[in-house]
Order: structure tokens, then C-alpha cells, then sequence
């Protein structure tokens, strides 16, 4: 039974909110990259990318918050020339539109710390859309290309 | 198997930390305590050796910043030397190679330091 | 954030029935069971017994099924003493009575193949149960203590 | 990186396997194929040097058994050489050692073929 190339694939992980599981969360995308065929080099994208998205939900999507069930959810979808990858929580939520890029001399001379994960995932992926609803369903989607 | 470690050794003034396996948000604050002994200690003359560093995210590249100013304002400075490809394309997606000085060699970069004394 | 140590954690990692995702599944397990501190040898053992149990899903679970969505689950739970498996699948379901244990001797008499998954399973875990609930949901549960 | 690899090499009437990576029910059918082609080719002394094989699971193990029969009936064998720990231990909780013959060293394992001949 092997991979069907032709067809749409979906891919779910859902763990606790713990650093810890930050190797697993990048062994689970790079396995699926992997598979459908991207080389080492986007694999290393895609993993430090997802990591990024990751660890924001980890450190600041429940801040504050109450849920009992504070979880991370990873979706993933194959395409003949391309993956999906969502990477969801249910905590606050934030207004992607208002966190500025780090411009990088400023923030050099600033040197201040953080700040550099949204922007990693917009350079690392090819398009990387945010579905906020705060306490609901708050999704970051990347999407990488095959390159033919 | 561990998923990061840090081997620090002294070469007289200038200590080296050599870090190896994956730096990311949960294994930062382990690299960021063996730089903040190096700043109790007063030791400000500091080589990150990354021979043996498989990955890097920005929870690892936060590190650096998070100590150069202390370390510089004390004349001292942290250079990086042994970088992988992979893990030299993160530091320079991100600009840091106009902030910090790398090295191919830790030899080189024991030099740079002896040098400027 | 560091694993809380004393409370229950849980994991679900959800994907298509393909052969190709049986890494991806022993990278998931091998990296929880890491992260609580299993040796090598039991790391080996837990990804060996869900490889062994994954398979069965792949290969047998859906076999002459027309559900639409065939999928594979697997749910961890972590625990200060032990590791919960299940992997879980809503195909036709099995009678796990009634498959004989390989009696080795007879077994490689008649050279016969295959049959090895569950004896493998029942030799490499604490405790394994079933429970079956054909075309609705079939669970296989595996736990193993850590040595402490 | 691949997850599973089979090197051939003749020697004389012998014909080893080198089998490296990961052998599960996705890799079987690889390594299913070069012993069928064997087979084919009416070469029944075979040697599967395991020297690199990372991981075994019982759909590995069904291959085995299942190329054992043919091979024997024509008065050739199917031996096994350089299994890790790990590997063996597979192997041997299935009871295999009983039926294969499994030899530390490949050398050791021309060895045998030739001293029946
Ligand atoms: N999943 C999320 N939930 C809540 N806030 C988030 C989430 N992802 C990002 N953010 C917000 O966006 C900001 C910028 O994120 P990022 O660029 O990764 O830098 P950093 O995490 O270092 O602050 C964060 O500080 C946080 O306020
Ligand atoms: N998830 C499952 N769904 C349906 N049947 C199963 C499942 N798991 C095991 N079985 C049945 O149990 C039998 C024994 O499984 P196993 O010991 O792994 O050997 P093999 O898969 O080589 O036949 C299988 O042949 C199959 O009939």
C-alpha cells in the first residue's frame, strides 16, 4: 500500500503545550515532508517554520488564560505539488496585522530579544494566511511548495 | 541521547562554549544559564563554538541577543565560530552577521581576541 | 514550560492508512517516550509493538471496507509511572481470542509467514488489551511501566 | 536520506544482501524483490548481511520466511551475518536463531558455504 500521489492527505497531531514536545512537532512535518518528496533543504524550512508557530502558541496563546484543555493542534494536508500546515490553539488569539515586522537595523541597535518568529515563518514559506477567532480557533496556515 | 548540550572550556581570558544537538524554545534557557555563569564569573571574552549544533530557532537566536549588549558594554564580545550551512542560513536570515563576528575555525577565532588585546 | 511531571498528558496523532507514515508513528512514540525518560531499549521495544499494531491497521483493517475516511489514530497517555498506547482504527474489527499465538515450533515447521504482529505486541508491552467495536471503533491498548 | 537500501555483491556461487536503514512492511517488498530475483536467476546460496539495518519489524521477518522453503528445496541456504543488538533481538524473540544460521562476520559466512561445498 503506498502513497496515493493524486489525492489530498490529511495529517492531525495534537499535543499538551510543552516545550518539550517541540522535537516531536518537527519530526511530524519533516516525516510527512519527507515523504512527498521535498528536499533537505525545504524539510529544514517547513520543521523551523512549524517550530516557530509552535513555540508562539506554547509561550502566548494561553497566557492568562483558563481553558482546561490547553492543547496545540497540528494539521497537515499533502497535495501533488504542495503541503498545508496549520498550526492551531483555542487561547487568546492576536492581531497579526498589528505586530510590526522587525526591521532588522532598528532592531539591532534596540538589540532586543524576540520578536524574529513571525517573520521567520513568512520568509521560510511560500504563502501564510492567519484565521483568528480569540478563545475559539486561532490558525496560522503555511503552505509550501514542491518545486518540479 | 541527549537533545542539547554545552562543553565550555577556557583558553586564559577566553571561554569557549561549545554547543551541540538542537538549540530551541526549550532547551534556550540551558545555553542561557552557562552564558550568564560566564557573566557572574566576569568573563566577557566569549567564543560559541557551534560544532555540533544541528539546529537553531529563534527561541537559540534570542539567546545571543539577549546577552551582547551586557557583554560589549563590558569590552568584551561573543563570536561564533564552526557554523554549520544549515544553521548559519537562520543566524543570516535574521541580519546577524552584520551584529556578530563568525568564524570558519575556533583557532581563528582565538586569534581575533588575542589580537585585539 | 517543562512537562508536568505529575499529571496526565495527552497526545493524538491522526493520519491515512499508508505504509509510508509508519516512521512518522515510531518517530511520535519514540519521542514521547524519550521525553519521559524511557531507555533505548524500551524506546525500541513501544516503537516496535505500535509499528507492529500500526501495520495490522494498514494491512487489515480496512481491508474490503468502503468507509471514505480511513484512518489511523493513535491517542498517547503519559503518566509519572507508565506510557498508554492505543491505536485505533473503524474498520471491520478482528476477534483477538480467537487468533491462535504462533506456537513457534509448529509456526516455522509449516515455514508459514505473517502472524508474528500480535505475539510481537503481547511480548513487548506490559499489557495489551483489545476492544472491538467493528466499523465504529477498534482499539488496541498497550501499556508500558517505566523501570524506576 | 533513504529509509531503506540493498546492496548486492557475488562471490563465486554466493550471493550477499547487504540490507541498511529501516526494514518495515512499506520497505519488505524492496527487499522481498532482490531475493526473488535471486531466485530467479537460480542463485540459492544467499548471505543477508544486516550490517547497517537499523530497525526490523515481522513484516521484515515474514520475508525471511517466506523465500526459506524454495531456497532449502533447492539445496541452498539463507544465512544471516552482522545483526546489531537491537536487530537480533527481533530475531530472537521470534525464535529465528533455531532456524537461520546468523554468523558475527560475512567472512565467517563465505566460510561455512564453502567448507559444505
Ligand atoms: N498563537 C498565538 N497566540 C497568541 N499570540 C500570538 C500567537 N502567535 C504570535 N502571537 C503574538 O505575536 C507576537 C510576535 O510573535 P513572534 O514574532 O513569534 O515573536 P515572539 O514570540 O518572540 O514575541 C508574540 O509576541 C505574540 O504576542
Ligand atoms: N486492526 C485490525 N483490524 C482487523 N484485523 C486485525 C487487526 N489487527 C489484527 N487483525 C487480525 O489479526 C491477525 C493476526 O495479526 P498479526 O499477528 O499481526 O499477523 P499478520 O498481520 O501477519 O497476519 C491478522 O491477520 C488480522 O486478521
Amino acid at each position: 500500500m503506498s502513497q496515493n500521489k493524486t489525492k489530498s492527505q490529511k495529517y492531525r497531531l495534537k499535543l499538551p503545550i510543552d516545550t518539550a514536545n517541540l522535537d516531536i512537532i518537527r519530526e511530524f512535518v519533516a516525516g510527512i515532508a519527507q515523504n512527498i518528496g521535498f528536499d533537505d533543504e525545504d524539510i529544514h524550512r517547513i520543521e523551523l517554520a512549524v517550530d516557530e508557530a509552535s513555540t508562539n502558541v506554547i509561550r502566548h496563546a494561553y497566557e492568562g488564560q483558563t481553558q482546561n484543555d490547553k492543547f496545540i493542534l497540528i494539521e497537515v494536508k499533502t497535495f501533488p505539488d504542495r503541503l498545508e500546515i496549520s498550526v492551531i490553539d483555542h487561547g487568546k488569539g492576536f492581531e497579526p496585522d498589528k505586530i510590526k515586522e522587525p526591521e532588522m537595523d532598528a532592531y539591532f541597535k534596540q538589540m532586543k530579544r524576540g520578536g524574529l518568529g513571525l517573520y521567520l515563518i513568512k520568509t521560510l514559506m511560500d504563502k501564510v494566511d492567519y484565521f483568528i477567532k480569540p478563545g475559539v480557533r486561532n490558525r496560522v496556515k503555511m503552505v509550501k511548495y514542491l518545486s518540479l | 541521547m541527549e537533545k542539547f548540550e554545552v562543553f565550555r572550556h577556557d583558553i586564559d581570558d577566553i571561554s569557549v562554549l561549545n554547543i551541540q544537538g538542537f538549540l530551541d524554545a526549550h532547551t534556550a534557557p540551558d545555553f542561557e544559564n552557562e552564558l550568564q555563569k560566564l557573566l557572574q564569573e566576569k568573563r566577557y571574552k566569549i567564543i560559541v563554538n557551534l560544532d555540533g549544533l544541528q539546529y537553531i530557532s529563534s527561541a537559540g537566536l534570542g539567546v545571543f541577543m539577549g546577552v551582547i549588549e551586557d557583554i560589549r558594554e563590558n569590552k568584551g564580545d561573543l563570536k561564533i565560530c564552526n557554523a554549520g550551512e544549515k544553521v548559519f542560513k537562520v543566524f543570516d536570515l535574521l541580519g546577524f552577521p552584520s551584529l556578530y563576528e563568525f568564524y570558519p575555525t575556533e583557532a581563528e577565532t582565538v586569534e581575533k581576541f588575542k589580537a585585539a588585546d
